[in-house]
């Protein structure tokens, strides 16, 4: 019993020094790897960090489809437009 | 001809349908019953209640292993469930390559933009060890009979993410599977409702409103380069993790480096929905009465539960910490986020910060620890493979 | 060199091939011919034809095993054929995923809005059983060489359902699954030619001008809960048919549930066309010349025709038997409808209605027999497997 | 032979008993379940039963792009009618 | 306690790493900046990189093969990539589908408009065999350690098509195929690089100038009837390439037959895309240290170079040639195009086409020895495996 | 040695032979079957040749969003129309 209750005491020391020991490195390591990027490639940001997992996929997508929109809403309205002037 | 009469009646449900099944068959219902009416995870629970429900049916052999003769020819073709359970649980793949899915689908730019958050998902993971002790002593007073790889994986459930818990539950204690998994689910369903009062214990109004400033924009090719780094640092620090941040930085290399997107959003979609329909029917399949109906299986819901508010609190006292110590002010809200169940825990915060002050979006700000729980996780499940294996 | 070029000789088709192979690969360009050209089911018959191509050159090895030396590496891998047919085809998984897919299409609002039309679905079974008494006797007399359960696999070709008669030929005999895969498309592709005669044989235009009163609203609640009602007979009644019947209701609960839309989309598309593709190249690769070029195939071809036609009358004749017997009025053209054949045979049957009267519009009438007809061959299949196996 | 007739008789028997068993109880089943629930929750029934299998899918996915298709052919709408006017 | 500590620190990368499996970490990190940087193949070359850094993870296990007890019963399981090399890559089934996939992507109306430019298909796979000798060479004087078996392999990179290098080298060369396939995609993606030295340095700025009469247009009829005529053809001459060139008509017959849409569209998405990534990660775990930093490796590389430039140079010669003998003006710059890595070579045949007209479009004439040069190396890959292996 | 290189030869020789005569008896029989179909079947040729592999797929399908929105607009335009109408 005590066996185990050692082991397990054992697991919960290793396992959150562990846990907090690589995600410290890992703040360094993107601390550091932000700095040279931004240092070296100074280009403009991509976007402002957004909430939904999926808006970056949705938002691509559907600017997609509203340049295909806006092109055929804008052929259909030149179109309107000249079926008006004709009439 | 009367005697296949008598074989065709003692074939149905009725003559053979033990009381252990027929209650099974209720927990799958009630699996069922919570994913649609209430929404519990309803893409995994929804597969998982269903697998059980056939898995419990006498006769349908849908768990029943293939027979071959001598020579190596079928005599009969195995059960659905068997061929998915060995196939893609056992081996691990289907929760690595779910994994692989949800990479592709989280945007780690928030967590770039203030990585201390990262601290944050690292101390919400204090649920998972704090509750290996749990079972331990469960075990070690004999109340209940887990060994210290069957606590270790029941602890997992204190990491909130779905294919983390099943990939540890499916190598250290496969016939604890079933119940890791429904409990680590329901309970990450049941985010919006274990998380709130130990929030509101932990911290005063004045807190639960601080405003945090606004995230910095952060570029694509630190998006890009990120993943790289933790596959290099996992290489370095942590190999036992590599199979499980392998893939996962794998499939948000795919979503950010933006040359791949038509594996990307496979990854994100057909392969990930095919996956889980199948990881569904063989989580199911670990539903059967034996492995499920016993007093263990109390013990893992009643520790699951435990885990998740240990580190809901962890990780609310954490940010109060980090708010005193840093010069940018932290809501301790966000600390609870770091227990991952993206994005419930995240939305969680939010809530309880506009409760607060009504100009008070946290969402962005818990998404950086909310992702970092998954990466948290992952290493302590590294952490728990490489200790209890070796 | 020379002994070189002489074995690249000896591989090519000129030399090896045997007439029976040569039939073969014209049995699929017929085949595809007949998909293509006449739309016969060419989901299947295309990739079967292909497939039943490709396992008839000699010398590709398309269905050849792999072969391990005695430390278990690989000497030659095996053909693409070979994998698929015994990973998918044997094992039933590759019917039960199309099934699946097959429930997330079907839409039980129709049969749910008049349940006694399920009994239309179970006479039109009486066409399986029929031709299992017609093949016993081929068999008994001498003339073909069929046990009870070729007999049994052949007749389930009358459940004119692909998907049924596939699974249920790959356990009762596989030796057959070709002719058997082959006979089910060519008829369901064929009812529209099939069913007419003996609709119109069996009918009167007044009673094929019937017009039925329009079918009730089916609530949202009612089609979530009916697969799960299915499930749970299933389970009591006839487990041995819960594999077809659970993975069909899992289906159909993943569409109506409202919750599982992605893995609803994905049963529905990227799974059940990845699927179909393999099944079809597992189908064609049984139809090698020796199985397929044989006095039986014959037998099948013919039965599978009394079977369709068979199953058409039942249902007719039940149709007519209701319709005196019912207060409601009830058209007898829906009863052919219960052969399943989703939903070419609900479509034949409102053509006549049509023809009839060129008011009466009897598809949703007949799409709920039609449904219904899925249901019946799968508890035929189930009684089938649970009879002959045990 | 005889054996073998008899088998198939059998097994006919059985099978036809059981089909017409098997739907006549699923029969009851399903009107017992449809009362019960137009009882318990009387909701305004979602759809008129419909022919075509995919319809359902077909159709939300079309509301889904259809309510796209309105919000950005409203905004073109009033953005032309509004160049008019400034016209 | 201090000894899990120990054994902990003896689990890290920084203990156990090896100076090879850094190299190869290092190898796998440049892949995968060509991939999104230079865009080099980023389908393929993203996923071998990422399975080059993991399977070079010592203690990840990537590529550790299960453990069964004598029961059978799973003791430790394997690591991801060992599952999908040995169910995909050694099987043959992927690039295979991949195959498949292509087929259903290709259109072979340029090709039909103008057949004899399957000619040029033809002259460019002379690269494969001049490297094939150039292999044995080396063998010969004992520079490199190379069996005919592996200078066939290498020589397939000549052919500039992925998927049939990865299949020929699983069978004739699997210890070469990282470099092969590595090399493959490399030098597709450099193809505008290689190539076009080459074909000024053998042609004169009239002879790029000349324009090509405009392609007639091919009916529906044909491109159907086509894909059937190819398989056929195989089958009668030369049955070991079937494999290969069976799928590839086959995706390209459901592509072209109008009435599988969805099967062939989910061919070229869905299914290819999964494929793919499994594919990639599969080869990528053949980018071991041991079996990735040898001399071999700098002769595999070297000698694909040698491939490309020597199936460019009698592409062009070749349609130098037809353009004296034939009625119709054929401009030498398609004739590189017949080396495959469709369609980079067609464009690049375009665009020095260009360069020397401004009116001179090549595209769609470059098209036709494009594909016609994957039916060429395909053909070449029968041969290889039938000579090879008898 | 010269072993090896003899086979390499022999597989050079042998490998071009027969992709040389595959691809000349294919040359054959595409040219016989263009002609059988277009005697037989003299058809409006579907399309011209086009470049990108996928060009086909991607123009089907637009074709198909586009006829929908054509349709949307058409009547979104109609609405608009009658609304000035009445205004
Ligand atoms: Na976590
Ligand atoms: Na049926
Ligand atoms: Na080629």
């Amino acid at each position: 019993m005590d066996g185990l209750l050692d082991e397990g005491l054992g697991l919960m020391a290793l396992g959150m020094g562990a846990v907090f020991l690589f995600l410290v490195v890992l703040i360094f390591a993107t601390t550091i790897m932000s700095r040279l990027i931004n240092h070296l490639f100074p280009d403009t940001p991509a976007v402002l960090p957004v909430a939904n997992n999926r808006s970056v996929a949705q938002a691509s997508s559907k600017v997609g489809v509203d340049a295909k929109m806006v092109a055929v809403i804008t052929a259909a309205i030149h179109q309107h437009r000249n079926n008006k002037n004709s009439n | 001809m009367e005697s296949k009469l008598l074989n065709l009646y003692h074939d149905t449900g009725f003559y053979q349908l033990e009381l252990g099944q027929l209650v099974m068959i209720g927990v799958g219902l009630i699996l069922i019953y919570l994913a649609i009416k209430k929404k519990f995870e309803p893409l995994l629970l929804l597969p998982i209640g269903v697998g059980a429900i056939l898995v419990n049916i006498p006769g349908a052999g849908m768990m029943s292993a293939p027979v071959y003769d001598a020579a190596g020819h079928m005599i009969s073709p195995g059960g659905l469930q068997y061929y998915i359970y060995y196939a893609g649980i056992e081996t691990g793949l289907f929760p690595l390559l779910i994994f692989m899915g949800v990479g592709a689908m989280t945007d780690f730019g928030p967590m770039l933009a203030n990585p201390k958050t990262l601290l944050l998902g690292a101390a919400a993971q204090f649920g998972i060890f704090a509750t290996v002790i749990g079972a331990v002593l469960l075990g070690a007073f004999g109340i209940m009979d887990f060994t210290l790889a069957d606590a270790a994986a029941i602890g997992i459930i204190g990491g909130a993410d779905g294919p983390t818990a099943i990939f540890v539950a499916s190598r250290l204690a496969p016939d604890l599977l079933g119940a890791i998994a429904v409990a680590a689910y329901s309970y990450m369903a049941l985010v919006p409702l274990i998380q709130p009062p130990i929030m509101r214990a932990l911290t005063t109004k004045e807190e639960r409103s601080i405003k945090m400033e606004q995230l910095r924009p952060v570029s694509k090719t630190e998006k890009i380069v990120f993943p790289v780094v933790v596959i290099l640092l996992v290489a370095m620090f942590l190999p036992s993790a590599a199979p499980l941040l392998g893939m996962f930085c794998f499939g948000n290399l795919m979503r950010e480096c933006g040359v791949v997107d038509r594996l990307s959003e496979t990854a994100q979609n057909a392969l990930i929905n095919i996956v889980t329909i199948m990881l569904g029917l063989g989580v199911g399949s670990k539903l059967s009465s034996e492995e499920f109906l016993n007093i263990e299986t109390l013990g893992i819901l009643s520790l699951g539960l435990v885990a998740f508010s240990i580190g809901t609190a962890s990780g609310v006292l954490m940010a109060k910490l980090m708010n005193r110590l840093s010069k940018d002010a932290i809501n301790p809200l966000i600390g609870a986020a770091g227990v991952s169940a993206v994005p419930m825990a995240a939305r969680v915060a939010n809530k309880l910060g506009l409760e607060a002050n009504k100009q008070n979006f946290l969402l962005m700000h818990a998404m950086g620890p909310n992702v970092a729980g998954v990466i948290g996780s992952a290493v302590a499940a590294g952490i728990m493979l490489s200790y209890v294996g070796s």
